[in-house]
């Protein structure tokens, strides 16, 4: 049984968020239709409706809830509910917000490890080549995850069909893209954009 | 100076302001007996060269209010004032007339102790700035200097 | 006349057959497609669920680079990439506390006077206009146009009609001589980024589109998305496993529909670069009587 | 020479204890043009009006001003007094020293000169006023009301039965509006026509309503009590007079597929047709654009079988003009149609129906007899969903308003549905039920509690057809938010109400404002909601904003009663603080330069634009504003934007406010 507090530590998640990304979240009067049209609704743990209420309540507990949920992981930014949404709530843009605060206070959801372990790979990737290398993401992939024979019946035949060209195509100056990349990392934390 | 007692001239609409007024009084609500009330029908009404007669006869500050947004007993009026005194504040400013002076306040009819309130505090920073005479004491050599000061700058 | 090009990652990789039938297309039309100098990744998913910076800074990159080569307009066939692309452009041009900063990280200026084209976009301002000319077979068979999110969401992006049920891809295979078919699943999301990390999930959404297709005799899905492509295509095991049944509908890319109307040689459209056979599309083919 | 007479009160205790009023008399009778001054215990009170009354007559006094309360609370008294006295009642002023004086301020020097000041203001422009004579305005004792349905029924009747003649404007070729589509009505489920069509025929046959059925305003000018109306009566083809309703002319016609507006397009008509079977008039109209004969030239079946010869194909639109003293606006609404929702299926779906469908599927008169059917192949439905707030409270669609109505109606719908078919199932998604009024909440508790209808709280995503069902893809807030998926054979959209489509032409047509979703704005939201804020001109129904049938009903009883107020005398009498444009002889001599600023920022459209014409010639000499006193409500507005002085205020001048500052300011305080 929760009771609301008005002790919230300052800025609170909501406050936050409502900084860094074009939402409010009181615009959402819970009607739910993300949650009726979202692809993953099944396979979520807090729906999308609910991860709006949990912010508009910050009730104690719930921001930890947010962050360690797996529909943060899981939502594939299909715009489906914003799409359709009467307050027109960029739903989408909230996830993103909670996945990089939940890798912030890494709070990440034990079933999201992979998720966002290819999210990763993916970047050290581009970092590498400044263009993505099926072969080497999947190889990368692989590596952090541990799951080396997913797909392994593919390879062959992905290769023959030339799918797959394992001699990285890389950007000239890679440079330029590693310093973009630390440039950004060095700016963390202090992320807007409306 | 400290025994200066500003003279202040209050321009209100008959609907909301005047009636305030009557209530702040009603109810007995004491404020600074420095004020005038001049009654409009309604803010609309008010030209604003009479706010220039008021300074130039003397006031050393002027109140104008009326109805509160959407409440104008003519729809509307308190709007055309708001506007005209937006533009008109604007050329005081460029001029180089103090339009801290000048206030602009909406004060309905349920709002009296809001009138006594707003009476006292126009009436200390009047006090404050003392008696206004840029406009008896100006002549026009000086008030050219002040365009050209402006337009040169 | 000159169009920029940002073929992106995958139309290098798993869905080079993309890039290969757009080029084709183009040229068979008299379209000359310039490819951006030198581009990089736009990020796609994993940039905007990590980093909000470098999904607009990655995109930024490219975009000044094809400003710096005097294009006016870039084509990006792919779903993914026009999506980040465009929404790195519209934060920019929107917020001139994100350019200053994006500008920093990239370390180059940013206009903003490149315009974005969807693949639709192209084909509809390059290709219809010469196209009929060109065209000499009738594809001859029902087929499910299937859009998935990023060609129909978020509306401001991707200046669809109708986003709900868009007629944009349906326009082009009525030329190409097929006949679209009313589905409910057109603009259902595919799995699209999940395809290595989450199976599961890629197999249980793309086996609900597929078998609606299905269901509604289409005997082809086209597509403009790589990843809706190789989600629907090289998937099909897993999606078997899910459906407990065989679904053998082949995949096209709605350059290599077109192609084929235009009479090019299906090995030029890397049409034998399918998981699922794409014999059953091309069987169907007549000449188009004059 | 100006003889002024001041009289200060001591209202009691209440000036005299903290102002001076000894002084402030004698002060006052110092003053240019004062003639007498006095104060005394209780001006109001019968010896002090008559110690006013005496004073004007023994001293010759030219205006009065009576220091004491405020004018708002006395004013009226002293200018009867003034009146009595002898002198122009507008020539009596009052000085506020009670309410803005001396129960303000503690008594001290101060105080007593503010008194003095006031006084001082207010003899100014005592001396400034001159006689003003209160407006008269004759009243045209004639109604018109637009809109045949329910609210305009209502007001037309009320007010025809209070005695007074009204015109009835009504566009469609019947009167009935809205309510005659409706199956049975909440919350007693009694049948809509029934209930109405007797209203119908008693505004046919009242003596003193005149109907214009398919006719449209074309234009109002005028002011309260006298407007001037043109009515367009659209060419009906058939003449009223000759034919009979006998009906063989639409029997025969041979255009027999043209979408039914009445059933809400489940039906067909012919392009020669009555609307529907109880229509009042219940005489055909032809529909040219849909007729052969007007179209294509050939047919003039329904001339050929007609057996009084009343067809008449030469028949033109006729505009007539009308005098009426005052308008009731009853135009009422429309409701969004299901091609407004993508995700619902883009109105492709033929069983995803709106509410008024709905009504007529269920209703005994309907296309399938009150049987509800689906529309596509006309089989029983044995699951429905009935989706609420569909549109309404939808700011990404552009309506941000609750329709009011729908939560009631949907109720309806799914209870008569339970009533026809006891094993079938009704769902309703919806977000809050909005049930206030009477025995309302009870009704919606009866639709879940007897006739057990499922209520599930949670807007629908989407709709989509599969093998024949429709799959409507909801959820349960209230249970977790489970994603629903609800197989039904049919879908009902609760539909927003909006404004009809020619609302804004229709408000610009009569100049009363609107808001921006085009419903009709009233004067004030609280205390003068039937009012518009063009004087005379009423409001009624849901051409406002969305209403059920009691509430659209006690609002025309409510606009027929202020017409009757406004009837109950031969002229009305306004006050005389009005503008005016200074003219003077020739008239081409006015200093109004025909800017028309005026015009634009006059609230009530009160500022005419008048051509000064040469008398012989008849050339134009010069453009000038003239204002309308009827409308006129004395603002002032128009005067403070006058750029050259040109229109004054009265009782307000210019020459009266500024002496009035300059009276306050020239002696020191």
């Amino acid at each position: 049984m929760h009771k609301p507090t008005n002790t919230t530590h300052s800025p609170s998640l909501k406050k936050r968020m409502e900084q860094e990304i074009d939402v409010i979240a009181s615009h959402c009067y819970q009607c739910g239709k993300c949650t009726a049209g979202c692809p993953l609704n099944e396979d979520m743990d807090i729906m999308p409706n609910q991860i709006l209420r949990m912010l508009q309540l910050e009730l104690p507990g719930y921001e930890d809830k947010l962050l360690s949920s797996l529909s943060i992981w899981l939502c594939l930014a299909c715009d489906t509910c914003y799409s359709r949404c009467p307050q027109e709530v960029k739903l989408s843009q909230v996830m993103d917000f909670l996945r990089q605060e939940s890798v912030r206070q890494n709070k990440v959801n034990p079933k999201a490890k992979d998720i966002l372990k290819f999210h990763q790979a993916f970047l050290e990737t581009i970092e590498k080549n400044g263009k993505l290398n099926e072969v080497w993401l999947t190889l990368n992939y692989k590596l952090k995850t541990l799951n080396l024979l997913q797909d392994i019946n593919k390879a062959p035949s992905m290769f023959f069909k030339g799918k797959l060209n394992p001699i990285p195509d890389r950007v000239h100056n890679v440079k330029e893209i590693e310093k973009i990349f630390n440039k950004v990392r060095e700016n963390e934390g202090g992320t807007k954009c409306k | 100076m400290p025994d200066f007692e500003p003279k202040i001239v209050a321009f209100v609409c008959n609907w909301c302001t005047y009636a305030g007024a009557d209530l702040a009084g009603t109810s007995r609500t004491k404020y600074a007996p420095n004020v005038r009330i001049v009654r409009f029908p309604c803010t609309g009404r008010i030209d604003f060269m009479l706010l220039m007669k008021a300074f130039e006869n003397g006031a050393d500050g002027v109140i104008i209010s009326g109805c509160h947004p959407n409440d104008c007993h003519y729809t509307s009026g308190n709007f055309h004032a708001r506007r005209r005194w937006i533009t008109f504040r604007s050329l005081l400013d460029f001029i180089g007339f103090d339009i801290d002076r000048i206030t602009f306040s909406w004060v309905s009819a349920a709002e009296g102790r809001k009138w006594a309130e707003l009476v006292d505090e126009v009436t200390n920073t009047i006090r404050a700035k003392g008696p206004f005479t840029e406009i008896s004491t100006l002549d026009s050599s000086k008030l050219k200097q002040l365009f050209y000061d402006e337009i040169t700058k | 006349m000159q169009i920029g090009f940002y073929p992106g990652c995958s139309l290098e990789g798993s869905s080079k057959e993309y890039s290969q039938s757009l080029l084709a297309v183009a040229e068979k039309c008299g379209v000359t497609l310039e490819e951006i100098k030198d581009w990089s990744c736009c990020g796609a998913s994993a940039a905007h669920s990590l980093n909000h910076d470098l999904s607009i800074a990655l995109p930024a990159r490219t975009l000044a680079l094809a400003e710096n080569q005097g294009m006016t307009e870039v084509v990006i066939p792919c779903a993914a990439c026009y999506g980040r692309m465009a929404a790195s452009q519209k934060a920019m041009l929107e917020d001139a506390s994100v350019l200053k900063k994006t500008q920093g990280f990239i370390d180059m200026k940013f206009l903003g006077n490149v315009q974005l084209l969807t693949v639709f976009e192209f084909l509809q301002k390059y290709i219809f206009p010469v196209a009929d000319q060109y065209i000499v077979n009738k594809l001859n068979q029902k087929t499910a146009c299937y859009y998935g999110c990023l060609l129909a969401r978020p509306k401001e992006l991707t200046k669809l009609e109708r986003p709900e049920n868009p007629m944009e891809m349906e326009a082009v295979m009525e030329k190409a001589g097929a006949t679209p078919i009313d589905w409910a699943f057109k603009t259902e999301c595919c799995g699209a980024g999940f395809s290595m990390s989450r199976t599961d999930i890629v197999a249980k959404l793309s086996g609900r589109i597929l078998e609606d297709a299905a269901d509604r005799g289409a005997e082809s899905i086209i597509v403009a998305c790589p990843m809706c492509q190789s989600n629907l295509d090289l998937r099909r095991p897993e999606i078997k496993k899910q459906l407990k049944k065989d679904i053998n509908i082949p995949v096209l890319f709605i350059t290599q529909a077109l192609g084929l109307s235009m009479g090019i040689p299906a090995k030029d459209l890397g049409l034998e670069n399918h998981f699922v056979s794409t014999g059953k599309a091309v069987s169907c083919i007549v000449k188009k009587e004059a | 020479m100006a003889r002024i007479g001041v009289f200060i009160c001591h209202c009691g205790e209440n000036i005299s204890a903290t102002v001076d009023v000894e002084k402030v008399a004698q002060e006052a009778a110092k003053l240019s043009g004062v003639a007498f001054a006095i104060d005394y215990k209780y001006m109001c009170s019968d010896p002090g009006q008559t110690q006013i009354i005496e004073a004007i007559k023994e001293h010759k006094l030219t205006g009065i001003v009576v220091g004491a309360c405020s004018p708002r609370m006395h004013e009226a008294t002293f200018r009867k007094a003034a009146e009595k006295g002898g002198i122009n009642p507008y020539l009596c002023e009052m000085a506020n020293l009670r309410e803005q004086v001396s129960w303000v301020h503690a008594r001290s020097e101060a105080t007593t000169a503010k008194a003095i000041d006031i006084v001082r203001m207010m003899v100014q422009k005592v001396k400034q006023d001159s006689k003003l004579f209160p407006i008269k305005v004759p009243v045209i004792k004639t109604a018109l009301v637009i809109g045949g349905g329910i609210a305009g029924i209502q007001a037309a009747l009320d007010i025809a039965n209070a005695g007074h003649k009204v015109i009835m404007v009504e566009k469609a070729p019947s009167i009935g509006g809205h309510m005659s589509q409706l199956s049975e009505t909440f919350p007693t489920l009694d049948c809509s026509q029934c209930i109405l069509t007797p209203r119908m025929v008693e505004v046919a046959q009242h003596p003193n309503i005149t109907l214009h059925t398919f006719a449209e305003v074309e234009s109002v000018s005028g002011y309260v009590g006298n407007f001037d109306v043109q009515v367009r009566l659209k060419a009906k083809s058939v003449d009223m007079k000759l034919c009979t309703g006998c009906g063989s002319c639409w029997q025969k016609c041979p255009n027999k597929k043209i979408p039914d507006e009445f059933n809400a397009g489940l039906s067909f008509r012919t392009a020669i047709y009555t609307p529907f079977p109880q229509a009042v008039p219940n005489k055909p109209v032809i529909d040219r654009a849909n007729c052969s004969w007007f179209q294509k030239g050939k047919c003039g079946v329904c001339k050929k079988v007609c057996p009084v010869g009343a067809i008449n194909y030469e028949m033109e639109d006729e505009i007539i003009d009308i005098k009426v003293g005052a308008i009731v606006t009853a135009t009422g609404f429309d409701i969004k149609h299901t091609d407004f929702f993508p995700e619902y299926g883009y109105g492709e779906f033929k069983d995803v129906i709106d509410g008024l469908q709905f009504e007529r599927l269920a209703s005994a008169s309907g296309p399938t007899n009150g049987e509800i059917r689906r529309p596509s192949d006309g089989k029983i439905p044995e699951k429905i969903v009935f989706v609420a707030c569909a549109g309404s409270r939808d700011k990404a669609k552009g309506i941000e308003y609750c329709s009011k109505i729908c939560c009631m109606y949907t109720a309806k719908h799914a209870m008569m549905y339970k009533h026809k078919n006891h094993d079938g199932e009704a769902y309703v998604f919806y977000m809050d039920v909005r049930s206030a009024g009477k025995n309302y909440d009870e009704f919606v508790r009866r639709a879940v509690e007897e006739d057990d209808v499922q209520y599930i709280r949670g807007r629908v995503s989407r709709i989509y057809e599969k093998n024949g069902k429709l799959i409507v893809k909801g959820v349960d807030t209230l249970m977790n938010a489970e994603p629903i998926e609800i197989e039904a054979d049919m879908v009902v959209l609760a539909t927003a109400v909006v404004a009809n489509q020619d609302a804004e032409s229709v408000a610009q047509k009569m100049h009363i404002s609107y808001d921006k979703h085009h419903f009709f704005a009233e004067a004030h939201p609280k205390l003068r909601p039937v009012e518009t804020n063009t004087a005379g001109i009423m409001l009624a129904g849901a051409c406002q904003t969305a209403k059920d049938i009691p509430d659209a009903v006690s609002q025309a009883s409510a606009a027929a009663s202020k017409v009757m107020g406004l009837f109950s005398s031969d002229e009305m009498t306004r006050e005389p603080v009005v503008a005016v444009v200074n003219r003077m002889m020739p008239p081409q001599f006015t200093t109004c330069t025909g800017c028309l600023l005026c015009m634009e920022v006059c609230p009530y459209h009160a500022i005419e634009r008048e051509e000064i014409l040469d008398r012989r010639t008849g050339e134009i000499l010069k453009v000038a504003a003239r204002v309308n006193a009827g409308l006129c409500q004395g603002c002032g507005t128009c005067v403070a934007f006058c750029r050259n002085k040109s229109i004054d205020l009265q009782g307000y001048t210019n020459q009266q406010m500024l002496s009035e500052v300059i009276a306050l300011l020239n002696k020191p305080f």
